[in-house]
């Protein structure tokens, strides 16, 4: 019994974290249509930022947070705007894109910090623990920022203009254009949201769990998978498939070992595909 | 309206590749044979990918169905069962069959779930390899794998083993292109508007399942070029990353015609290896190149030639 | 003249849309253009909402070349579409809907064109939470017409707003367009269904395979247009 | 003949080397992309710092003249297809000796691509067939946990009884080849052992604690975990209450383990394997020379010094033989008795295991870290089989 709490602890942080990743992926799909193959190097990258502001600048470690989300925006921003926005409709080439800055962001980090992984050191550490449970400490601050981060991000779609317009331009592009949305003021900002999360993802959790050139590549499978499961571009899709993905992730590791519980995880999703072809929350598809 | 079975961009591809046969009459160079040979193996998986994206389904399981055709191939080994044509034979048949039930499930998804639901189904592949040692020798895979033969003739040399690469990719150009020729206009009123097409009276699962299995098979060849090459048949060869750089192939070299996966395929891993050499920095080059030819070549290298054609006529 | 549209030509492809016409839109008239399918009708309003590229000819918004402006910023100069087929936005609230096409002209604004949307259509107030895919046909151009209206443009273009519709959402829509009418706003719409339309406009031109057949005033074209509705 | 050139040139145009007045390349080949980059760098400052000591010289003797070595690296991407493709890049070049590749897979990758293209590579790799007789080109860097684990699991106990062991590595050839050596080792010594396999790639290793954590072993033993997880496997498991002792029979990285898991205190009571003995200041020494010939500091950590033997030994091997030529350089190699002016005194090993003597087996290190103190690595001394 004590083991089944501990999963379902561990799912939910899990789930938090696969939230954040999920939720910026599924908001460039859904509103751009393009599947950002680059979303692990943004991650990565909001690490980076941050543990370079904490180790060689000495800020405090939320301005840290901060200063990666808005480096990791900004970059994002640049990117869309002078790069994919020449071929956002040709969705084979804005994957080949964002493939390509992957690279080049892995090959640069690579080379600008070396392979090994860095010391950063998340500033709240210990666990709660209650009898033979525990909650660490640094998860529920995570678990918090996630549900701060969605809520924000609600709120921007929801509730501005901002978001009226860009969930306008997902729905029906030309119509929106139309009305006078202009994607290239829009879609730029939709993507810096996007890396934004990516990088704010990045830098809460790379110090809770390590920081080196390659810890983008599992966030592109998870995103993926989340993303499948949540129903493509639904953003309460993206958020519960988040923490089923978890859940799932930590109850079949759990019980199962950890290369049975991924093939656990892929088959169960291969189902529901099969099962329910738009997700558990999608929408129709657009073409690939 | 006379349905033709080959056009001039096969033959074109076809003649390309039979450098093949040719260049070993020039050059012993190994790098020359290596890297034609990458090229041969990338080819092929480029080509299955492409017959997909004929139906504007682009696929991340090529990595999957290469394993599945190059085990085959692997395990038949170990029972001395080499000979050239049935292995060929067994290298499409098996992953075309194994596709079969698998297309049934993966083709009632369109678009991007489509993309994810393949990517999933080559992370699958690694793992039931990883979970069947006794089968696939697991994660150590099966190393040695006996040469193929060829009327009982051992095809073991550097050169032998190129031609053999050779004529399996020409031979999977010839089944890409004849398929691809012959439901042309089946594929492209797919690609056009699936739903289009199929209110007009078009049976659409069947073309879909059709092009579906015999991609699938076109994987298998390439995975079973793959082990003949390196003689060994290992879960890393078939690592479901490496959809993404047959993609690659396909679309820098241009979706328009099959000539596409063959200059793509040629020139990115030209590239790769020429990269392979600058140590850590060999994956960023690789990437910039991407950026490059994605932006500055438009409808890939094909649609690119083209265009100037087009400027010069 | 608040629009004056001089030999337009418009090619998809192989096919020529529209060759060579011209329409005069005076300001605070509502013109209406009429035909069969296919008479090149939709394909004005694309050419003037930038939707569809022009390959010839010019399109003067109070004297300005729309041609030369993108989609998205004919908008801003005043002109508002509802589109063949409503294509409301979906997943978006009928609120949402609306303001969407207030997009940035500030939340004072945008208070008041809703305000007075919602004097004007009262369903408005009745589905502001819903998601405007979910609405009837007739619910939904009401949305779309909102929408359009509600960054209050000089030229209002309504591409086949009766399309599809019951007589009694006919009978609702066509007394929005007067109520928008009287509010001054200049109104270019097309129709198939010529009678109901005939009502509303003020003068009209009439459409063949992608030609003006004739033009003038409603009662000038009457007969044409009625013959048409009935091909 | 003409056209003969003209395909030639096109196609080798990355090999193309403007042939100095006389230069022998030298191979380093391993991943230098990726998770397991830092290995490949590794192998490749290896190579640069022996060839940096030998052009110091002047170079190797070569056929009466003295030729200046240049280091050429191949990203070989820890796969056995980018082993294989790389073995032919550099035969394309006319090398004959490659310091590398590292990974299982690479290992097996390039084993039947070499012997056809005659090139001598050192691999070090811990897969069960490192060395086969069947390819005598083939070298091996270091043994592996065979050669080893018997002696740290007893040098361990003493420090921290166990009863029961746990051990947690990848679910790839560079996982299990290890972790079920250094099991069998385990139970020659009469712990009872479970083994944990994971997916590469896994991040949070929270749900894995806790299975592991329900058998309640003694000792934890990371195997071969890549650094970085094993550091996370251990911050996660300090969290989840485990108080036991925690091992790593695998790779070097210790510094980074330290790194990654949040320093000594959360490592408390540590065990671990060093290749070589990295507590001796003449071994330490290694980054100093590298620094001061190369003028920046070497990647790869303690890696590079392991590596680092095996390329001066095929270096001076080259001298001896009086060419660079494989088969030659390797007759020379098997002759040479196995001493490192850094190291210390070694043996060519590897008969029993695989049944070819290609394996070099210099004193190792075992890595003691107790309620969170550092005590040091000790020295390990071989004896020849």
């Amino acid at each position: 019994m004590d083991q089944f709490i501990q999963a379902a602890i561990i799912g939910v942080s899990l789930g938090a974290q696969y939230a954040l990743l999920a939720l910026g992926f599924t908001l460039i799909f859904g509103i751009l249509g393009v599947v950002n193959f680059s979303h692990g190097g943004f991650y990565m990258l909001g690490g980076y930022v941050a543990y370079s502001c904490v180790a060689f600048l000495g800020l405090p470690y939320p301005l840290a947070v901060l200063v990666a989300v808005v480096a990791t925006g900004a970059l994002g921003w640049v990117f869309e705007l002078f790069l994919l926005e020449r071929l956002v409709d040709d969705h084979l080439a804005t994957l080949m894109l964002t493939l390509g800055l992957y690279l080049v962001v892995s090959t640069g980090l690579l080379t600008v910090f070396g392979p090994l992984s860095m010391e950063f050191a998340f500033p709240v550490t210990g666990a709660l623990h209650m009898g033979p449970i525990y909650v660490p400490r640094e998860n529920l601050i995570v678990l918090v920022v996630c549900l701060a981060a969605i809520a924000a991000l609600w709120l921007v779609l929801f509730r501005t203009d901002l978001g009226r317009g860009l969930r306008a331009l997902a729905d029906d592009r030309a119509v929106a254009m139309a009305q006078g949305l202009r994607p290239k003021l829009l879609f730029p900002l939709a993507f810096a949201i996007a890396t934004g999360l990516a990088g704010l993802t990045g830098a809460l959790v790379t110090p809770i769990l390590s920081l080196s050139p390659n810890v983008g590549d599992p966030v592109l499978a998870t995103s993926f998978l989340t993303v499948i499961l949540g129903g493509l571009g639904s953003l309460e899709g993206a958020a519960l498939a988040a923490f089923v993905v978890g859940i799932v992730e930590a109850f079949s590791s759990v019980y199962f070992g950890g290369s049975i519980g991924a093939l656990v995880l892929f088959v169960l999703v291969l189902l529901l595909l099969v099962f329910r072809p738009t997700g558990l929350m999608g929408r129709p598809v657009r073409g690939a | 309206m006379r349905i033709k079975l080959l056009g001039w961009t096969e033959i074109v591809a076809l003649l390309l590749l039979s450098c093949g046969f040719i260049v070993p009459m020039f050059t012993r160079s190994v790098l020359v044979y290596s890297v034609l040979n990458q090229a041969f193996v990338g080819v092929i998986a480029a080509e299955s990918v492409w017959i997909m994206l004929r139906m504007n389904l682009l696929s991340f399981a090529t990595p999957a169905f290469m394993a599945i055709g190059g085990y085959t191939v692997a395990i038949a080994g170990q029972y001395d069962i080499t000979d050239a044509f049935l292995m060929t034979a067994a290298a499409f048949l098996v992953p075309a069959l194994v596709a079969v039930p698998l297309g049934a499930l993966v083709l009632r998804l369109r678009g991007t779930y489509f993309v994810l639901v393949t990517f999933v189904l080559s992370q699958i592949m690694q793992l039931l390899i990883f979970e069947t040692p006794g089968l696939t020798g697991g994660s150590n895979g099966i190393s040695g794998v006996a040469p193929v033969t060829l009327f009982g003739a051992e095809m073991g040399t550097n050169r032998l083993v190129l031609e053999y690469a050779c004529g399996l990719a020409m031979g999977a150009t010839l089944i890409t292109g004849v398929l691809t020729r012959y439901f042309r206009q089946h594929f492209a009123a797919i690609e056009e508007n699936e739903i289009l097409a199929e209110s007009l009276g078009l049976v659409v699962w069947r073309y879909k399942a059709l092009g579906f299995v015999v991609a699938a098979g076109v994987a298998g060849l390439a995975g079973y070029s793959l082990v003949n090459m390196l003689l060994t048949a290992h879960p890393s060869s078939f690592d479901s990353a490496t959809a993404v750089d047959f993609i690659a192939y396909t679309i820098i070299g241009g979706r328009l015609s099959i000539l596409g996966p063959v200059l793509g395929t040629g020139a990115l891993v030209y590239a790769t290896n020429l990269f392979g050499t600058h140590g850590q920095y060999a994956q960023g080059l690789y990437g910039v190149l991407i950026l490059v030819v994605v932006l500055a070549a438009r409808g890939g290298i094909v649609g690119t030639i083209a265009a100037l054609w087009r400027r010069v006529s | 003249m608040l629009l004056r549209i001089q030999d337009l030509w418009v090619r998809y492809g192989g096919i020529t849309a529209l060759s060579g016409i011209s329409i005069d839109v005076p300001e605070g008239e509502t013109v209406l253009l009429v035909g069969a399918n296919g008479a090149g009708k939709s394909s004005t309003i694309n050419a003037i909402i930038g939707l569809v590229p022009v390959s010839k000819g010019r399109m003067l918004f109070e004297g300005t070349d729309l041609t030369q402006i993108p989609c998205e910023r004919r908008a801003r100069l005043g002109i508002g579409y509802s589109p063949e087929g409503r294509r409301v936005f979906p997943t978006m609230s009928v609120t949402d809907n609306v303001l969407s096409g207030a997009f940035g002209l500030g939340r004072k604004r945008q208070t008041e064109a809703l305000d007075w949307l919602r004097s004007v259509f009262p369903l408005l107030v009745d589905r502001e939470k819903q998601p405007a895919g979910q609405l009837s046909g007739g619910q939904q151009q009401i949305v779309a017409l909102a929408r359009a209206m509600a960054s209050f443009p000089k030229l209002l273009l309504m591409d086949e707003p009766f399309l599809g519709l019951a007589p009694v959402w006919i009978k609702q829509i066509s007394d929005a367009i007067l109520q928008l009418r009287a509010r001054g706003t200049t109104v270019l719409m097309t129709e198939q269904m010529a009678r109901p339309a005939l009502k509303l406009a003020t003068s009209g031109y009439v459409m063949r395979g992608g030609e003006v057949r004739r033009s003038g005033p409603v009662d000038a074209i009457r007969d044409l247009a009625l013959a048409d509705e009935y091909l | 003949m003409k056209h003969r050139l003209f395909v030639a040139a096109m196609l080798t145009l990355p090999a193309t080397a403007f042939a100095q007045n006389c230069e022998m390349k030298l191979g380093a080949m391993g991943p230098m992309s990726g998770g397991a980059a830092q290995w490949g760098l590794a192998m490749n400052s290896a190579a640069e710092l022996a060839a940096a000591e030998v052009n110091q010289e002047g170079g190797v003797k070569i056929g009466g003249k003295t030729c200046k070595v240049v280091v050429v690296p191949y990203d070989s991407k820890y796969t056995a297809d980018g082993a294989a493709a790389g073995s032919n890049a550099l035969a394309a070049q006319d090398i004959h000796l490659i310091i590398g590749p590292v990974g299982s897979p690479e290992a097996t990758g390039i084993k039947p691509v070499a012997a056809r293209n005659e090139q001598i590579s050192w691999n070090a790799s811990y897969a069960k067939n490192a060395l086969e007789p069947k390819f005598p080109l083939m070298f091996h860097i270091a043994p592996g946990p065979s050669g080893w684990a018997d002696a740290v699991i007893k040098r361990a106990m003493k420090e921290f009884p166990m009863k029961s062991v746990a051990l947690i590595a990848p679910n790839d050839q560079g996982g299990t080849d290890i972790a079920s050596v250094d099991a069998e080792a385990y139970k020659a010594n009469g712990v009872t052992t479970t083994e944990e396999y994971y997916q590469r790639g896994t991040t949070n290793f929270a749900p894995i604690v806790t299975r592991i954590l329900a058998a309640k072993p003694d000792v934890v033993d990371t195997a071969s975990s890549p650094p970085g997880d094993a550091g996370v496997i251990i911050k996660q498991l300090r969290l989840a209450g485990f108080t036991g002792a925690i091992g790593r029979l695998g790779g070097p990285g210790t510094d980074e383990i330290v790194r990654v898991s949040g320093g000594l205190d959360v490592l408390k009571n540590f065990y671990w394997f060093e290749t070589v003995p990295t507590g001796d200041p003449k071994v330490r020494a290694i980054d100093d020379e590298y620094k001061k010939l190369l003028g920046k500091d070497p990647i790869g950590g303690t890696a590079v010094w392991a590596d680092l033997p095996a390329a001066r030994m095929t270096l001076k091997a080259v001298s001896i033989a009086g060419t660079d030529d494989a088969k030659a350089v390797a007759a020379a190699l098997r002759k040479m008795p196995v001493d490192d002016p850094n190291i210390g005194k070694g043996y060519w090993a590897g008969k029993k295991q695989f049944g070819i003597a290609q394996e070099l087996q210099f004193p190792f290190g075992v890595g003691i870290i107790k309620d969170g103190k550092n005590l040091g690595v000790e020295r390990q001394e071989v004896k020849p089989e």
